[in-house]
């Protein structure tokens, strides 16, 4: 089939054919439409390490589905050289529940936005969650509504002066770590657009995650909300601010110096190395109960005190979609392929013969 | 299975005088605990295996369980019977079996004249009239008088017939649907073994509970026999039908069945992704049931996950359906516009129910048409169908699958409360006999080397079905407007204009693959024309018989799809003089109707979340025509 | 007003005329409509102890709104003499919303179920738990949708065999505590519909609350979901598994034999009081951060297994509505009350004289 | 405030020839970083302040920002003046400013013939040629052959301009739109105080951007003034206009204003909730900076939340409006449906745009008024009004609220993104001059001691809006059937009907309240009838003059209520024997006006994201005329 596929040029004018499995590049995945987001947009970024890192699964581009939602993250769907749907706003976990149900074969990805993820589609995102669909779920947020050209979100600090806010947002924010813990999340982490290493290890695990994956990336929008995560990066706070979870790993940070310890009834607290005492620190379980997920996504208020990134949480639970096959393959073999003309003559019947 | 034509009913039958009747009503009523829609169920089986035609309406209370005994706790179920081919549950019983004050209280007023009450004497005690809100007993006070009344002592009788077997005297007492039941059999000569053979099916396995509910059934049965009190009892002569092998459906399962057989003849699976909401979730019930169809279902978190969901199945491959009733298409609007643009098979069907808002959730109406043509922003036309009858629900599904899978498109399916519950004989299609649908998925380049997701059949204008995982079809497609052919966002000026055009048309397409509007007008001179779509067709064609046997002429014709219209529409309606469309709305298909074609349809409306009355649309016909 | 309110007949053609806050009782909170559930339901235990704590807020039924989605619960509603809004299905949040932020002076309550507040109304639920709006929101919990007649909620424990499941269920479902504190809710609460006491206090301290205040109602439906949480109240299971939250005191439960200790890492675990060391035992606290609450959501998967009842959550934050006002106000000050005549002049403007 | 008439532009001005126009058509075109909307605001403003009439049409790129200097990327504004009244921006500029190489590409083939360019030959270098894609540079190649080409260093002569200012050289860049805005105010003699005064307000902080501003500004005027390549300047006068005080308004600020002024004379509290889209945005942004009128503006989570959230102001005493375009219409449909039934007042704003689903976000339609009439399940009727120009948006706004709190119904508003972001001349109103609105809330008893919250107006069958803190006046309502005048639930089958019956004709009785449609028909004999709705107003004004001047006779009306109509529209389009309905989406007013009057009417549609063109629709009309 691959020979086939050298010759065929695939859709929406994209010029390139698919290549073999071990022939896969960045370019397998890489679509031919001119890419329209904002110069120094953090979307690039994060499109670029996701086309460099797909071949590494091996999957086929063929194999592969991108749903986004309307946003300026939305149209990453057109970017990638793969089956993709451009749906409507909020509702991508949706189309793509229906996709990876139906299709336990293919690899299914969502790409969506603070507003179109946590906003008009909240609803979707946390029944995809509890689901444990097959899915891996992309979030950028950039703590602002792009293609709708600046208006504040629900992931916008409180106080946020935007066109819809001249006197300020009087919102609290979600904290969409800890709304995916509370929506029975199997998978939950969070990157930066720019950390090409760091993206592609969560992106890594998350592929490999069975189930529904949420991935929170921080993404700047540097034409409305320029420099919202400049404190997690920049040098030298970002090295101070960041708290890289490592499953097993003590939690360290600032260059090991301060660290996330229990504090009294097991509340977690940041707090110097050198005065606690070592058992106190906390050591990162991405398994078990949601709860130390749960206090790590609450160690900062947002991206502007120490903050955790890397993978919060990975359980093992029933994927949403291989369940409900199960019942139709058990049920298949309990009570046999379904007969159509037995079903319509299930029931009382009666013959009425010619004679009458 | 048995033989056509009443099994002789037991000899000593012979014994009271039987008296042929050509077809008769009996509603059931009784309180939500009383077991009123089994028992109603059952006596149709017997009926529908003797070979009468029929046509039975369930009529539940709303959705809330109100206390027992009181007037909206009641549920009635209403069937018609007859030696000739009926089309309606009828508008009034000529029999009312009531098991308390309460349900005497909410039907008496729908019985005809002079007609048959069959009360369950022990329920009309002190309690039971108060809280049916009866200041004096109805038995005593003349609110029966011109009725023939039967008081039957249900209960105890039932109870005395049981006791025997060792059950409580409550379990005793929920024996009495069955004493209704064998008594009303008696009455009309319905076979008793059918409904044994099934209380032994369904009871084989609790003797005390199967052996009370025969020995209920039998002593109603008995009684009728053997008591003074009923003199005579009835014969309905098999109606002539065509031979073959028949069962009773209503609409609910008939259109659950219908889309696993268009499932079947497509080679599509199917996939019914839907949220709750009556009366539509009999169709997530049954589907949920026939997963050894492969049938994949899914209670989605609201309307719009669940069309969002059919639509993802949809691009995945799969026969991607989605049920609700009218608040659930709002909801859905949206995702169905993006269904309209992404041209992907899907289909769609509303129940509807007596709105606006919540409405009256059990109650019927046909309100959403204007809705399933307009309801989406900006320039979104999409197919229409409508099941005409009970088992008209399983063709209907099947011409909705082949349109959507045929044109790539969402089709809208039209139903209602009435053709959901309520049921008639069907003559079982052959398997083989049912058309084949071909879903034609891409499996390589259609223009050269290239593939263009929208590039057309120049037939249907159908756009190639391409889906994930077939080597070198890689598209995106969305929302955006897309440029002709290629599927790339587009905003040029001329693309869009021509996209819509080309949306529009190929649902205009559709026309040259349904059959013409097909006319009843038996002496070919009628001057009026009565047009129909959705449940309204008995009545209609009920009337129309009625008025023809007055000795007038009337035409009558039915839609089953009204987008697009077949297309010789316009000449029939424009055939006659008078056009009178009636409809449980107010006046929507004579808005189209008037709008495309000219001609000053005067409309026939009843928003009452019951059916259209025959005799109601009768007298309407004959104003019409002289007026 | 109140002796003209008493020549006054209500609404809805209930007979009982509002009674002056003196003289408040429960039958001023008693419309006249007969109530429809089914007999045994749970509901009527809930209506009537809401009903008889209403007085105890002085607050007269006139400045009362309840409103409700579409469910069993929704009928609430009516039976309340107040003013009230039975809206459509899973929206009561929204409509709550804009009747709070408008109208600072009312009390606004909001009855909901598993399906109406989980299910459809999820999206609407946490975001007004974010914003914190003055609305208290009772969400009838009988892990089931009742008034559809009998499928499986979000609520429904996995393997559900309902009308909808007859193979049973296969998602997880939501734990609507750790949902609600994932969704940022500044008063999390849990009570059960029979047990008046509890249930009252629990009513007060949510009345008492600056804000939305969630209170999760474990409601039996005894038609199609019974006995869902006798393992919380029959004797003797009730009180081995009641875990009766209170704050500042140390979590004990069946007879103060077993109770809630710092595991390690800071995780929870229930433990025999005689196996763990008196400090380890833990003090709830339903201020600070939330992670307390969250782990303490988490104990049970269900009402099967020790189950926390009572106040999780318990903070300040700034009530949106009172924020929005605010806003309004100060803008007055500052720009002084908006004048129509010369807001429409204001730009550039010019004079087209009588002489051209 | 400058007195009307055209200060006279600097005396040296007559040094060179000045030809009086009637009227000009300018688009300025540049890269969405060169400030082209910037300099065609300031444009209008020292028209308008001339007293010239005018309208604009803003065209900005979709919403995504396209790379600079590509054609994807190019923002343009047209805009009209003349010295008699005009209705529409133009359908071809005589005028293109172009920045860059990817403007002239992308807005050349709209100018007319032998049309005016002048270019930034700055620009013009190889690397945006490419990003253009030019093969070869226009300027050189032929492709402006037969246009008259203005080539000008405005770049470099900026640069120059300001250098001393001590600007870095980008920031002097950035300037050059000012000058592109003195050239073309030399050219057409535009005052440039007011400009500079405009300067002065916005920059008088920041005095090196004001003076740079300032020094590009002139240097484009001088240039004109100064050099040899332009040989002539043009006049165009004053316009006659009744007299009063003016300002240009945008639609989608004058509905805002509209909004705040029906909030202002009706005593009620404006509560606006809205979830972001394009183009319904702006009126959020406007209102949320109107807190000091005591405007309360709610971002909601979803369109959804935002109705919820406006009814429930509504029912809590506030004037509830929402805001949106079509997908958010879509989702809005069933809690508008409620409001319908809860027969609260609410006011519903759709800025429609391109569709179906996504469509073209930043393009214009009118294709959701037949959504707007049926969009919601179950007989749900609703009123409709749509403005018919920018400043035409402030009496609709005021209008809709009108009926919303007389007869206590959501009303929808349909505006339009052209209506939105273009903008004319506004005479303003005297406030004391605009309507009262009397919210007449209940304060006691209607029944005796009762209080029944659906007992009805007898003349206008609004009813009580009885908000919650009214002594006794409780109740609750809801989407189930009211009993007609208690408002309890209902299932009995006659209410049902009788309460849809109602809800129709409260709706119908809103046409005793409004203007009949007016005709305009100069000579009265006109035998066709052009037929609009929304912002194709200026359109079929201005295509019905060319047609008379012509010296054909064709009459006009034009509906601002599409839901009730007048009530002579029926007499009004069966007077005459042709009836030509033009509009922005397939013919769905067209539908509406057969289907209820039975006439031919014909339907003219334009469906290409952009606002009809005059010359086309003369072209038909005549064409109809003929045919
Ligand atoms: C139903 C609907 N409502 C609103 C919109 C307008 N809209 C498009 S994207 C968007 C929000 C985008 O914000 P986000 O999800 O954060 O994406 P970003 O642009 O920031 O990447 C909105 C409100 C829409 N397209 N559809
Ligand atoms: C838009 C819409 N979808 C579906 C329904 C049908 N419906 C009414 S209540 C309900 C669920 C009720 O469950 P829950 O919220 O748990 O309330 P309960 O009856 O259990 O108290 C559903 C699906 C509806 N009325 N409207
Ligand atoms: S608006 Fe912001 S998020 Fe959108 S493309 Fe531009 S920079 Fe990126
Ligand atoms: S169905 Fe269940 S929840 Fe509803 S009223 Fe009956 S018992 Fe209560
Ligand atoms: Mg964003
Ligand atoms: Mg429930």
């Amino acid at each position: 089939m691959s020979d086939e596929r050298m010759e065929v040029a695939n859709g929406n004018g994209s010029a390139e054919a698919g290549a073999p499995v071990g022939t896969l590049s960045k370019k397998s995945f890489t679509s031919d439409q001119e890419v329209r987001w904002c110069p120094g947009c953090g979307d690039y970024a994060i499109l670029a390490t996701v086309q460099s890192f797909m071949p590494e699964l091996g999957i086929l581009p063929d194999d592969t589905v991108f749903v986004s939602g309307i946003g300026c993250s939305g149209r990453f769907t057109y970017y990638m050289d793969t089956y993709g749907v451009h749906g409507i706003h909020g509702r991508a976990p949706a189309i793509a529940t229906g996709i990876a149900t139906s299709r336990p074969d293919l690899s299914v990805w969502v790409v969506t936005g603070d507003g179109d993820g946590l906003s008009i589609g909240g609803n979707h995102l946390i029944h995809a969650l509890r689901r444990n669909v097959n899915l891996k779920i992309l979030l950028f947020n950039n703590q602002i509504y792009g293609l709708t050209k600046g208006q504040y979100s629900p992931t916008s600090e409180e106080g946020k002066v935007t066109k819809s806010t001249p006197f300020g947002s009087v919102d609290h924010p979600f904290n969409p770590i800890a709304l995916a813990l509370g929506a029975e999340a199997t998978f939950v982490a969070r990157t930066m657009d720019n950390d090409k290493q760091h993206l592609t290890s969560v992106l890594r695990q998350a592929a490999q995650h069975r189930g529904t994956a949420f991935v929170e990336i921080y993404q700047n929008c540097n034409v409305f909300n320029d420099g919202a995560f400049d404190l997690l990066r920049e040098k030298p706070q970002g090295a101070h601010n960041q708290i890289r979870l490592e499953h097993g790993k003590p939690i360290l940070f600032d260059e090991d110096t301060r660290c996330v310890a229990v504090g009294e009834n097991g509340r977690l607290v940041v707090a110097n190395v050198d005065e606690v005492s070592p058992d106190d620190i906390v050591v990162h379980d991405m398994h078990g109960r949601p709860s130390l997920a749960f206090a790590l996504a609450h160690l900062s208020h947002g991206p502007n005190e120490p903050t955790c990134i890397g993978v919060f949480r990975e359980v093992e639970r029933p994927v949403y979609g291989e369940a409900m096959r199960a019942q139709v393959e058990l049920a298949t073999e309990r009570l046999g392929r379904g007969d159509l003309g037995a079903l319509l003559r299930s029931g009382d019947t009666w013959t009425v013969s010619a004679s009458v | 299975m048995l033989e056509g034509g009443p099994p002789g009913a037991p000899a000593t039958h012979m014994t009271k005088t039987v008296e042929e009747k050509e077809r008769v009503v009996i509603r059931f009523a009784g309180d939500s605990g009383d077991g009123m829609q089994l028992t109603g169920d059952r006596f149709t089986n017997a009926t529908a295996v003797l070979g009468n035609d029929l046509a039975t309406l369930p009529d539940f209370p709303a959705e809330i369980r109100a206390p027992a005994g009181t007037v909206h706790g009641v549920s009635a179920f209403q069937i018609q019977f007859s030696s000739r081919d009926i089309m309606t549950p009828g508008d009034h019983p000529n029999v009312l079996v009531a098991m308390n004050p309460a349900a005497l209280k909410a039907e008496l007023s729908t019985v005809e004249k002079g007609g048959t009450v069959i009360v369950n004497e022990d329920a009309f005690v002190q309690r039971n009239l108060d809280k049916a809100g009866f200041a004096t007993d109805p038995l005593e006070d003349g609110t029966l008088d011109g009725f023939q009344v039967f008081r039957v002592p249900m209960t105890s009788i039932t109870v005395r017939a049981v006791e025997q077997l060792g059950l409580t005297r409550k379990e005793a007492e929920r024996s009495k649907n069955m004493f209704a039941l064998g008594l009303v059999s008696w009455m009309y000569g319905r076979p008793m073994d059918v409904t044994i053979n099934w209380l032994q099916k369904k009871f084989g396995d609790k003797p005390q509970v199967f052996d009370a509910n025969v020995a209920a059934f039998k002593a109603g049965y008995n009684f009728g026999e053997t008591t003074e009190l009923f003199a005579t009892s009835y014969l309905v002569k098999p109606a002539p039908a065509t031979p073959g092998l028949y069962r009773n459906i209503s609409g609910a399962t008939a259109l659950a069945l219908g889309l696993v057989a268009a499932a079947e003849r497509s080679g599509v699976g199917l996939f019914y992704a839907s949220y709750p909401i009556t009366p539509a979730s009999e169709l997530l019930h049954e589907l949920s049931r026939l997963k050894n169809f492969g049938v994949m279902t899914l209670q989605a978190e609201d309307e719009i996950a669940a069309a969002g969901i059919a639509l993802g199945a949809a691009f995945a491959g799969e026969l991607g359906v989605t049920g609700t009733s009218g608040p659930g298409m709002d909801l859905k609007a949206e995702t169905l516009g993006l269904a309209v643009t992404l041209e992907l098979p899907m289909v769609i069907v509303d129940v509807q129910r007596a709105g606006p808002s919540t409405g009256m959730p059990t109650k019927t109406e046909a309100g959403d048409l204007l809705l399933a043509m307009y309801g989406r922003h900006g320039e979104s036309p999409m197919p229409i169908v409508a099941a005409k009858s009970p088992s008209h629900c399983f063709d209907t599904a099947i011409e909705a699958c082949r349109i959507a899978i045929t044109y790539r498109t969402p089709v809208i399916v039209l139903s209602d409360t009435y053709l959901a519950n309520s049921s008639e004989p069907w003559r079982l299609p052959d398997v083989d006999s049912l058309p084949t649908i071909d879903p034609k998925f891409a499996t390589g380049p259609n223009a050269g080397q290239e593939f263009l997701p929208y590039l057309r059949d120049p037939e249907t204008f159908a756009r190639p079905w391409a889906i994930p995982g077939t080597p070198g079809l890689r598209h995106r497609i969305g929302g955006l407007e897309k440029e002709d052919g290629t599927g790339d966002i587009s905003y040029d000026a001329e693309n869009h204009e021509r996209m819509t055009h080309i949306r529009a048309e190929k649902i205009e397409k559709i026309a040259d693959s349904i059959p013409p509007l097909e006319v009843d007008d038996p002496d070919g001179d009628a001057q009026m024309l009565v047009l129909g779509w959705g449940s309204s067709y008995g009545t209609i064609r009920a009337a129309a018989r009625r008025v023809r046997e007055a000795g007038h002429q009337v035409a009558t014709a039915h839609l089953i799809h009204l987008n697009p219209f077949p297309k010789n529409t316009g000449e029939v309606v424009r055939r006659y003089p008078r056009v009178l469309i009636p409809e449980m709305n107010m006046g929507q298909l004579a808005l189209m109707i008037r709008g495309r074609y000219l001609v000053d349809a005067k409309s026939f409306t009843k928003v009452q979340g019951l059916p259209l009355f025959i005799e109601d649309l009768e007298a309407e016909i004959v104003k019409v025509m002289d007026g």
